[in-house]
C-alpha cells in the first residue's frame, strides 16, 4: 500500500476544493443581500417616471385610476396604505386569540393522538392557496355570514365600527378579515403550538406543584414562556396579511377612504389587490405608479418583519 | 431566625370560594379554548368540503390529460370532455422546478455558510436577518420585481415560464435557508468533530457528512417550501401569463399555471351554447373546471406536505441512540 | 406541623408499564426520610405519587392508597390541585418561573388564591419565606430583580421559598442537590435541617453521604433488572442503614460494590 | 402539442371553401388584450386552426390596457383591446410596425346587461324598464329604492317592493365601465357629470373585480342592479333601455342595430383605422344602445412575413360571416354589421405580406 | 510507530480568554500518558492543540510550539488537515456517522480523503482496523449494518478502529470511556493497552482508577480559580503520582479531597 500512504500525505486538490466551496457559500451567502438589494433596486427603477417623469402626465394617470379622487401619488397610496394596515390589523386581532386557544388545545389539552393529527391539519390549511380561499370566500362566506354582519349592525351599530347597514351582499372588510384570519390562523398556531411545546417541564410541573390548576399553569408557566414566540409569530403573520393578494381582490368591493365602517362597502382596498385590479388595464405610466405603490408595500413588510425579527431576537437573548 | 414576621397563615388558607373560583375559571379557560377550536374548524372544513364537493363533479381522466385548446363555450370536445388541466399541470410542475433549481441550491449554500463558515459574525447575522425579514416579501411584489428586472433587462413585453419562476423563487429563498439552516444546525457538532479528526478536509466533511447527515430534513424542508409557493397566483398572472395549450418551454412563451387556470375559469364564469345546442353543452363548464383545478391543486399541496413528511420521518438520520 | 403519609400496596405505572411494584411505606411527621437507590429503581416516581404529580405524565395512573393524615389522596373525591397545595414540592433543577421577579417567585403559589394580597401581607410573607429558605440576607435588597439572576444554589433556596410560602405540611424534594456546587449544597443541606421541624420531608438524594448526613429514615429502592419493576427493598433508620443494614443488597449498594 | 382537443372535421368541411387563402398558415402566433373578448377568441381559434391546423394560437386575457403595451413590444402578432388606440400608442406603435402604424377593427360587438336582482320581478322572468337618466341616477346613488316613483312610473304593471337597491359595479378598471357610463354622458349628460373613464368613478354600491364578480355579486343579494356583458348575464333579470318612446330589451341582434347605425370616427390619426362612435342616442327601431366594441389591433407591416400573413388571415375569418356566427355561438356577441363590412376589407388589405 | 510530542510554552485562547496558560509537556512515544484534573482546568483544551483541533472553534488560537518530531505543529507551511492525519483522535462521547455501515465508518478517513481503494484493499483495511480495535469478531457478519446500530461500547470502538484505519503516529482521546458501562470501558482499556505498541497514546480521563490502571505516564492539570487559566501543575510516571507525589494539589486531588 506504499502509493495509498503517499498520497495519504497529499490528498489531492482538497485544498482548492475547499477554497471554491468556501467561496461559493460565501457568495450565496451576499446574494441574499444582493437579491434584496435588487427587489428594491428593480422596483425603484421601474417606478422611476412617478419621480422623474411627467408630473402631469403621473398626476393624470393617478385619477384616471381613481376617477378623479386624487391626483398625487401619495393622495393614492396612502388611502390604499390605510385599507391595508386596517384590514390586516382586523385579521390579525380576529386570528390571534383563536390561534392561541387551538395551539393551546393542541399543545395542552388534546390526547396525544389527536393533537399530532390537528398538528397536521393546522400545517396542511397554511399552504392552501389563497386562490381557493378566494373561491371559497367570495363565494360561500359572503352570502353565509350576512346575516350575522346584519345581527351587528343592528345591535352594535352605535360602535363607529359596526355603524349600519350592513351591505348587502357583505363584501366588505369585515368579511375580507375573516377570511385573511382564516388564511393566517394556521401560521400563528402552528408557531405558537411549537413554541408552547417547548414550555420547559419543568416550569410547568413547579406551577402544578404550587396548586395550580391547568388554567393557571398555563398562565405561570406557558404563556409567559411563549410571550416572545407569539409576538413573532403574530407579526410574522400580519406580514403575511398586508400582502395577500388573490383573497382580497376576490372578495373585497374596494373604496379608497380612510373609513372604518368595517361593515359597508366600498370602504377601503388593500395595496396588493390594487394592484392585482388595476395592472391589467395599466398604461406603461399605470404600470409605474402600481409598482411604485408595490414598492410601499415592500416597505412596510420588511419594517414589519424587521421588528418581529428584533422583538423574537430580544426575548432570546 | 430573629426578625422573622409572625404569619398567620390561616388568613390566606383558600376559602371555599376561592376554589371555587379557581376552578370555574379553569373550566371556563377549557370551555373557551374548546370554542375557538371549533369556531376555526367551521370556516376550514367548509372550505375543503365546498372544494371537494364541487370539484370532484369534473375531475376525471379526461380532465387531466387534456389542455383547454379546441373548447369553445359549453361544447364538448371531440375526446368527450370539456377541456382540461394537462397544460396547467405541467405549467405548475415546470415553474416551480424553476424556481427549486434557482433557489435550492443558493439557499443551501447560504445556510453552510450562515451554519458553517460565518462564525456568526456581523454579516452573517445581517444576514440571518435579511433572510427572516425576506419571508416576508408579499407574493405579488415578489411578481412586480420579477415583472421589472426582465423588462429592464430584457426589454418590456418579455413574459415567459422563467420569469414567473424567478418570482417564486423569490419566495421560496428565505423558507430553505431557514429549514436547511435548521437542519445543518442540529447535525451534532461530534460528526464534524470526527471528520476533521481524520484529517478530511472541511469542504468534504461538509458536503459528505454534514449535508449527507441533514439530507432528509432539507429535502422535506425544500418540500413544504415548494407546497407554499406552488399555490401562488398573482405573481404568475404577470410574469407567466396564460395560454390554452401545452407549452412545455420554460424559457419562451407564456405558460399557465394551475392557480391561474383557477382563476381564469373563475374569470370566464360561464360559458355560452349555440341556440340549438343539445345536453351536451353545459353553461357553468368554466366554475366546475375551477372547482376541479382547485381540488387539483389542494390534491398535489397535500401530497407535497405528505411525502415532506414522510422523508422527514423515514429518511431520517438517528443522530442520537 | 408536619404530617404523616402512609403508602399502603402501591403499584405505579407508565402506560402499561409497571415502574414500581407494591410499595409499603411509613413516613414519620417532622422526619426526613431520603429515598436512595440505583438509577431507574423509581425513587423520583414514588416521591411524585406523594403529591398527585406522577398523573400529569400522560398514561400514568397508580394503584392502592397513600393516606396523608390517614385520608388517602387517591379517594375519587379528592382534588389534585388541593393535594399538591397541601404536599410541595422541590426539584432537582432549580426552576424559578423565568419572568418573575424574586419577590413574585415566592408569591407565585400564595397569589392563585388570593388576588389581592395587602402588600404589607405580601412583604411579610415574602421575609418569612426567604428567611426560612435561609435567603433573605442575600437578596433582600434586590426583590424585584429576576429570580433566574441567582445563582444555582440560590435558585434551588428560592424555590424552597416559594414551595414553603404556601404552608404545605410535606415537602418532597428530588435530588435538589445534584445540580449545585459544593457550598450551595451544604446551605441547602443546613436548610433541610431547620425546616424538619415544621414539616416532613421526603428526600430523592443519589448522594449517600448526604442521605447518612440530614436523613432520619432512609428507604432503599432497588430493581431486579433493567425493564424490570422496581420495589421498596429495604427501609429502615439512617443509622442502621448505613452502620448495619439487615438487607444484603443495601449492604452492598452502601458499600459501593455496585449502582 | 400534448393534450390538444384536436377538432373533428365536420366543424369545418363546411368552412374550408369559403377561405380564400390557399396556403394554410403554421407557426406559433400570439395575442393579448381585451378579457371580454376570450370566450369569443376561443371560439375563433377553434374555428381557425380547423382550416390552418399547422398554425398554434395563444391569446393571454391579460386585459387591454396590458394587451396593447405587450402589442406595442412586438411580443405579440395582435392586441384585442376594449377601446380604440390613443393617438401616442398609433405614434408608439412606428417603432414595432416595419411600416406605417397601427390600426384598429372592430371585431366583437356585445351588448351589455343591465343585470338586476330582485324577488318576485327578476325570478319570476320579468324585465324592468327604465329610461337613460333612471338607470344613470340609479347607478349615481340618487335613487336607492326599487319603488322610487322614477321606476315604478314606467312599469306600471310590476310590483316593485321596498327593497334598497345596491348597485354593483367594476372594481378594476373595464372597457366595460367605459362602454357602459359613455351611454349616460351622451344620452342624458345632466345626470352624469364624472370624467369618462374605465374606472368607476364614484363609490355607490358595491365594486367587483371582474364581469364575474359583477355578476355573483348581484346573484349574491335581492335588490342589487349591476351591468355585464351579455354573454354572461344567465338566468337574471335585464333591464329593457328606453329608445326613442320604446322600451327595447336586450340581444344580440338589437345590439348590432345600433352599430349599424353609428358612424366611424373620422378625427382619429392614422391610416386604416376603424372605430366607431356608438350612436347611444339612437332612435332605430329596435336598438339596444349599451354596447362595447372590442377591436383587434394589428400592424399594416411586420419584421417577420409569416405574422404579417397571419394577421391577414385571421382579421378575414373574424370579421368573416362564419367568425361572427362563431362568435356570436361561443359568446353571445353581436354580428357585424353588414355596412362596415368593406371598409375593414379594405384596411385588411392593407396589411403588407410580402 | 508512535512519535513523541513535546510541548514548549504553550498558552491556549479561547478569544481572548486565556483559557490554559505555560504548558511545558513531554510526550514520550509508545506510552500512555494521562491528563487528569479537576473540571475545567483546561485538559481536553490541552489535548485538542496536539491535532490543531483546538483551532476549529471560532476565535480560538494557541501560542507557543507543539513539536512532533521535532517538527512545530504550529509552523506556518503546516497544513492542519494533514496534522489531523498523522494524530488521531477519540471522542468523549461516540460519534460513528450516523449515514454509514460499520464498514464504511471504518474507511470514512481514507474515502473522505477521495482514494480510490480497491475493494480487496479495503477489506483488508477494515478487518485489520477492526481487529486492532477488538470489535472484529462481534460485527464480521454485519458490516454493512449502520455503525450506529452498535452498543456504546461497541461504537466507542468502531471510533477507534476508524481512527486507527488512517493509520496516525499518535491517538489522542478525550474521555473515551465515560459514556460506557463498566464492560465496555474494560474492552477499551484492554485495547488502548494493546494499541501502545503501535501508537503514541494521550488520554483524558476522570476516573483515576482508570488513570491508574492504564497510564505510563500521568499529568495532572490545576486551576486556582474559575476564570482563571488552567496550567500543567504536576507531570510524572504514573507510579510516582499515585503513590507518592511529590506535589501537595496533586496529593489532595488524587487523595480525593478536592474535586
Ligand atoms: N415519563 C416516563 N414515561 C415512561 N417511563 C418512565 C417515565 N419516567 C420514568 N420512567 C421509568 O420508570 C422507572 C423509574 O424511573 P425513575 O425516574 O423514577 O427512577 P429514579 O430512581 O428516579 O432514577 P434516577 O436516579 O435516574 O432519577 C424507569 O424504568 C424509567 O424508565
Ligand atoms: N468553546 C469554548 N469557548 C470558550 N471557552 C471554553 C470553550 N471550551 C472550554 N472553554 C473553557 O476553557 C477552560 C478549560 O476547559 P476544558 O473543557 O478544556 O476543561 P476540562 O479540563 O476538559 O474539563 P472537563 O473535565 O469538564 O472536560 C474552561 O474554563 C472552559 O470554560
Ligand atoms: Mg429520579
Ligand atoms: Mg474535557
Ligand atoms: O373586458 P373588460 O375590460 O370589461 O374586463
Amino acid at each position: 500500500m506504499s502509493s495509498q500512504d503517499k498520497t495519504a500525505v497529499q490528498p489531492v486538490g482538497g485544498k482548492t476544493a475547499d477554497k471554491v466551496f468556501r467561496g461559493v457559500a460565501y457568495a450565496c451567502g451576499i446574494l441574499i443581500l444582493v437579491v434584496l438589494a435588487a427587489v428594491f433596486l428593480f422596483l425603484f427603477f421601474r417606478a422611476w417616471p412617478l419621480i422623474g417623469g411627467d408630473q402631469a402626465a403621473n398626476s393624470q394617470t393617478v385619477s384616471s385610476f381613481t376617477g378623479g379622487k386624487a391626483s398625487s401619488f401619495w393622495g393614492y397610496v396612502l388611502p390604499l396604505l390605510f385599507g391595508t394596515v386596517l384590514v390586516s390589523l382586523l385579521a390579525l386581532l380576529i386570528a390571534f386569540f383563536v390561534s392561541i386557544g387551538i395551539a393551546l388545545f393542541i399543545s395542552h389539552y388534546a390526547p396525544k393522538k389527536l393533537a399530532t393529527a390537528l398538528s397536521y391539519v393546522v400545517d396542511l390549511l397554511a399552504a392552501i392557496p389563497s386562490v381557493i380561499y378566494g373561491l371559497w370566500g367570495g363565494l360561500i362566506l359572503v352570502p353565509a355570514i350576512y346575516p350575522f354582519w346584519n345581527w351587528v349592525a343592528n345591535h352594535l351599530g352605535f360602535i363607529p365600527l359596526f355603524e349600519g347597514p350592513a351591505a348587502n351582499p357583505s363584501r366588505t372588510v369585515a368579511t375580507v378579515a375573516v377570511v385573511l384570519a382564516v388564511m393566517i390562523l394556521p401560521i400563528i398556531t402552528s408557531m405558537s403550538r411549537d413554541i408552547f411545546m417547548q414550555t420547559p417541564r419543568l416550569h410547568e410541573e413547579a406551577a402544578l406543584a404550587l396548586g395550580a390548576t391547568k388554567w393557571e399553569m398555563i398562565r405561570l408557566a406557558v404563556l409567559p414562556f411563549g410571550k416572545s414566540g407569539i409576538v413573532s409569530a403574530s407579526m410574522l403573520a400580519l406580514g403575511r396579511a398586508l400582502g395577500e393578494t388573490m383573497a382580497v381582490l376576490m372578495i373585497l368591493s374596494p373604496g379608497l377612504n380612510y373609513s372604518i365602517k368595517l361593515l359597508q362597502a366600498s370602504q377601503n382596498q388593500t395595496i396588493a389587490a390594487n394592484i392585482a385590479a388595476q395592472y391589467p388595464e395599466a398604461n406603461d405610466l399605470g404600470v409605474s405608479t402600481l409598482i411604485g405603490t408595490g414598492l410601499i408595500l415592500f416597505l412596510i413588510t420588511f419594517v414589519v418583519n424587521f421588528i418581529a425579527r428584533k422583538l423574537t431576537e430580544k426575548a432570546t437573548a | 431566625m430573629d426578625g422573622t414576621p409572625e404569619i398567620d397563615f390561616d388568613r390566606f388558607r383558600p376559602t371555599r370560594s376561592a376554589i371555587q373560583r379557581r376552578n370555574i375559571m379553569d373550566r371556563f379557560m377549557w370551555a373557551l379554548i374548546a370554542v375557538a377550536f371549533v369556531i376555526a374548524c367551521i370556516p376550514l372544513i367548509s372550505l375543503l368540503w365546498t372544494t371537494i364537493v364541487n370539484g370532484i363533479k369534473r375531475l376525471n381522466l379526461n380532465f387531466l390529460s387534456y389542455n383547454m385548446t379546441g373548447v369553445v363555450g359549453g361544447s364538448q370536445t371531440p375526446s368527450g370532455g370539456y377541456g382540461g388541466v394537462l397544460h396547467a399541470i405541467i405549467g405548475t410542475l415546470e415553474i416551480t422546478a424553476g424556481a427549486m433549481v434557482i433557489s435550492i441550491p443558493i439557499g443551501l449554500m447560504c445556510a453552510v455558510y450562515l451554519v458553517e463558515y460565518s462564525n456568526r459574525g456581523k454579516l452573517a447575522t445581517t444576514i440571518s436577518l435579511l433572510v427572516d425579514v425576506m419571508s416576508g416579501i408579499p407574493s405579488i411584489v415578489a411578481g412586480l420585481f420579477a415583472f421589472s428586472m426582465f423588462t429592464i433587462l430584457l426589454g418590456p413585453g418579455t413574459i415567459n415560464g422563467f420569469e414567473g419562476s424567478v418570482a417564486l423563487s423569490l419566495l421560496m429563498l428565505p423558507t430553505v435557508v431557514k429549514s436547511s439552516e435548521e437542519m445543518l444546525k442540529i447535525v451534532p457538532n461530534d460528526l464534524r468533530e470526527a471528520s476533521l479528526a481524520l484529517g478530511v478536509t472541511k469542504q468534504r466533511t461538509i458536503t459528505k457528512i454534514v449535508l449527507r447527515t441533514a439530507l432528509p430534513g432539507i429535502v422535506s424542508g425544500a418540500i413544504l417550501a415548494i407546497a407554499r409557493v406552488i399555490g401562488e397566483t398573482a405573481p404568475l398572472l404577470m410574469t407567466a401569463g396564460y395560454i390554452s395549450s401545452t407549452n412545455v418551454n420554460l424559457f419562451s412563451g407564456q405558460m399557465t399555471t394551475l392557480p391561474v387556470f383557477v382563476y381564469q375559469e373563475y374569470s370566464k364564469l360561464s360559458a355560452n351554447c349555440p341556440p340549438n345546442a343539445d345536453a351536451t353543452c353545459v353553461t357553468t363548464i368554466p366554475m366546475e373546471r375551477a372547482w376541479a383545478a382547485a381540488l387539483v391543486l389542494i390534491v398535489i399541496v397535500l401530497l407535497l406536505n405528505l411525502i415532506g413528511r414522510i422523508v422527514a420521518k423515514v429518511f431520517a438520520v438517528k443522530t442520537e441512540r | 406541623m408536619g404530617q404523616r403519609i402512609d403508602v399502603n400496596h402501591e403499584n405505579i405505572y407508565y402506560g402499561d408499564f409497571l415502574a414500581v411494584e407494591d410499595v409499603n411505606i411509613n413516613i414519620e411527621p417532622n422526619k426526613v426520610t431520603a429515598f436512595i437507590g440505583p438509577s431507574g429503581c423509581g425513587k423520583s416516581t414514588v416521591l411524585r405519587t406523594l403529591d398527585r404529580m406522577h398523573e400529569i405524565i400522560p398514561g400514568a395512573h397508580v394503584e392502592g392508597e397513600v393516606l396523608l393524615e390517614g385520608k388517602n389522596l387517591y379517594d375519587k373525591d379528592v382534588d389534585p390541585v388541593a393535594v399538591r397545595r397541601d404536599v410541595g414540592m422541590v426539584f432537582q433543577r432549580p426552576n424559578p418561573f423565568p419572568t418573575m421577579s424574586i419577590r413574585e417567585n415566592v408569591l407565585a403559589g400564595v397569589r392563585l388564591n388570593n388576588h389581592h394580597l395587602a402588600k404589607s401581607d405580601a412583604d411579610d410573607l415574602v421575609e418569612w419565606a426567604l428567611r426560612g429558605a435561609n435567603l433573605w440576607e442575600e437578596v433582600k435588597d434586590r426583590l424585584d430583580n429576576p429570580g433566574i439572576g441567582l445563582s444555582g444554589g440560590q435558585q434551588q433556596r428560592l424555590c424552597i421559598a416559594r414551595a414553603v410560602a404556601v404552608h404545605p405540611q410535606v415537602l418532597l424534594m428530588d435530588e435538589p442537590c445534584s445540580a449545585l456546587d459544593p457550598i450551595s449544597t451544604l446551605a441547602v443541606e443546613d436548610l433541610i435541617n431547620e425546616l424538619k421541624s415544621d414539616y416532613t420531608i421526603v428526600i430523592v438524594t443519589h448522594n449517600m453521604q448526604q442521605a447518612a448526613r440530614i436523613a432520619d429514615y432512609t428507604a432503599f429502592f432497588n430493581l431486579k433488572a433493567v425493564g424490570q419493576p422496581g420495589h421498596l427493598e429495604y427501609f429502615a433508620d439512617t443509622i442502621t442503614m448505613f452502620n448495619n443494614p439487615q438487607n444484603e443488597e443495601a449492604e452492598r449498594y452502601i458499600s459501593g460494590r455496585f449502582g | 402539442a400534448c393534450g390538444d382537443n384536436t377538432a373533428t372535421t365536420t366543424d369545418n368541411s363546411s368552412s374550408s371553401d369559403s377561405t380564400s387563402k390557399s396556403t394554410p398558415i403554421s407557426g406559433n402566433f400570439s395575442g393579448a388584450g381585451a378579457s371580454s373578448q376570450q370566450a369569443a377568441v376561443e371560439a375563433w381559434i377553434a374555428g381557425f386552426q380547423g382550416t390552418n391546423p399547422e398554425a398554434k394560437i395563444a391569446y393571454n386575457p391579460s386585459g387591454s390596457g396590458a394587451g396593447v403595451q405587450t402589442f406595442l413590444t412586438g411580443a405579440t402578432a395582435w392586441a384585442g383591446s376594449d377601446k380604440a388606440l390613443a393617438d401616442d400608442e398609433v405614434e408608439q406603435s412606428k417603432s414595432v410596425c416595419t411600416e406605417g402604424t397601427a390600426f384598429d377593427v372592430p371585431v366583437y360587438i356585445s351588448p351589455i346587461a343591465v343585470v338586476f336582482n330582485l324577488k318576485g320581478v327578476s325570478d319570476a322572468g320579468k324585465h324592468i324598464n327604465m329610461d337613460a337618466a333612471t338607470i344613470a341616477k340609479i347607478f349615481d346613488g340618487k335613487i336607492t329604492k326599487w319603488n322610487d316613483p322614477a321606476i315604478a312610473d314606467q312599469n306600471k304593471d310590476l310590483k316593485l317592493p321596498d327593497t334598497a337597491i345596491t348597485v354593483v359595479h367594476r372594481s378594476d378598471k373595464s372597457g366595460t365601465t367605459q362602454n357602459f357610463v359613455s351611454y349616460f354622458k351622451d344620452v342624458t349628460p345632466d345626470n352624469w357629470t364624472y370624467d369618462l373613464s374605465e374606472n368607476w368613478p364614484n363609490e355607490v354600491g358595491q365594486g367587483a373585480k371582474g364581469t364575474s364578480g359583477v355578476i355573483s355579486t348581484v346573484k349574491q343579494a335581492d335588490g342589487t342592479i349591476g351591468y355585464a356583458d351579455f354573454s354572461q348575464v344567465g338566468d337574471l333579470g335585464t333591464v329593457a333601455v328606453k329608445v326613442g318612446d320604446k322600451y327595447n330589451e336586450i340581444s344580440a341582434e338589437a345590439g348590432s342595430k345600433v352599430i349599424g347605425d353609428s358612424k366611424q370616427d373620422d378625427t382619429v390619426k392614422g391610416d386604416n383605422r376603424i372605430v366607431i362612435k356608438i350612436n347611444h342616442a339612437t332612435e332605430a327601431e329596435g336598438a339596444y344602445p349599451i354596447v362595447l366594441v372590442s377591436y383587434d389591433i394589428v400592424c399594416p407591416a411586420y419584421k417577420d412575413t409569416k405574422q404579417a400573413e397571419f394577421a391577414k388571415a385571421w382579421l378575414t375569418y373574424v370579421t368573416s360571416d362564419e367568425g361572427q356566427k362563431a362568435a356570436q355561438d361561443a359568446a353571445g356577441t353581436a354580428p357585424l354589421p353588414s355596412s362596415l363590412k368593406s371598409e375593414i376589407t379594405k384596411s385588411i388589405e392593407a396589411i403588407k405580406t410580402k
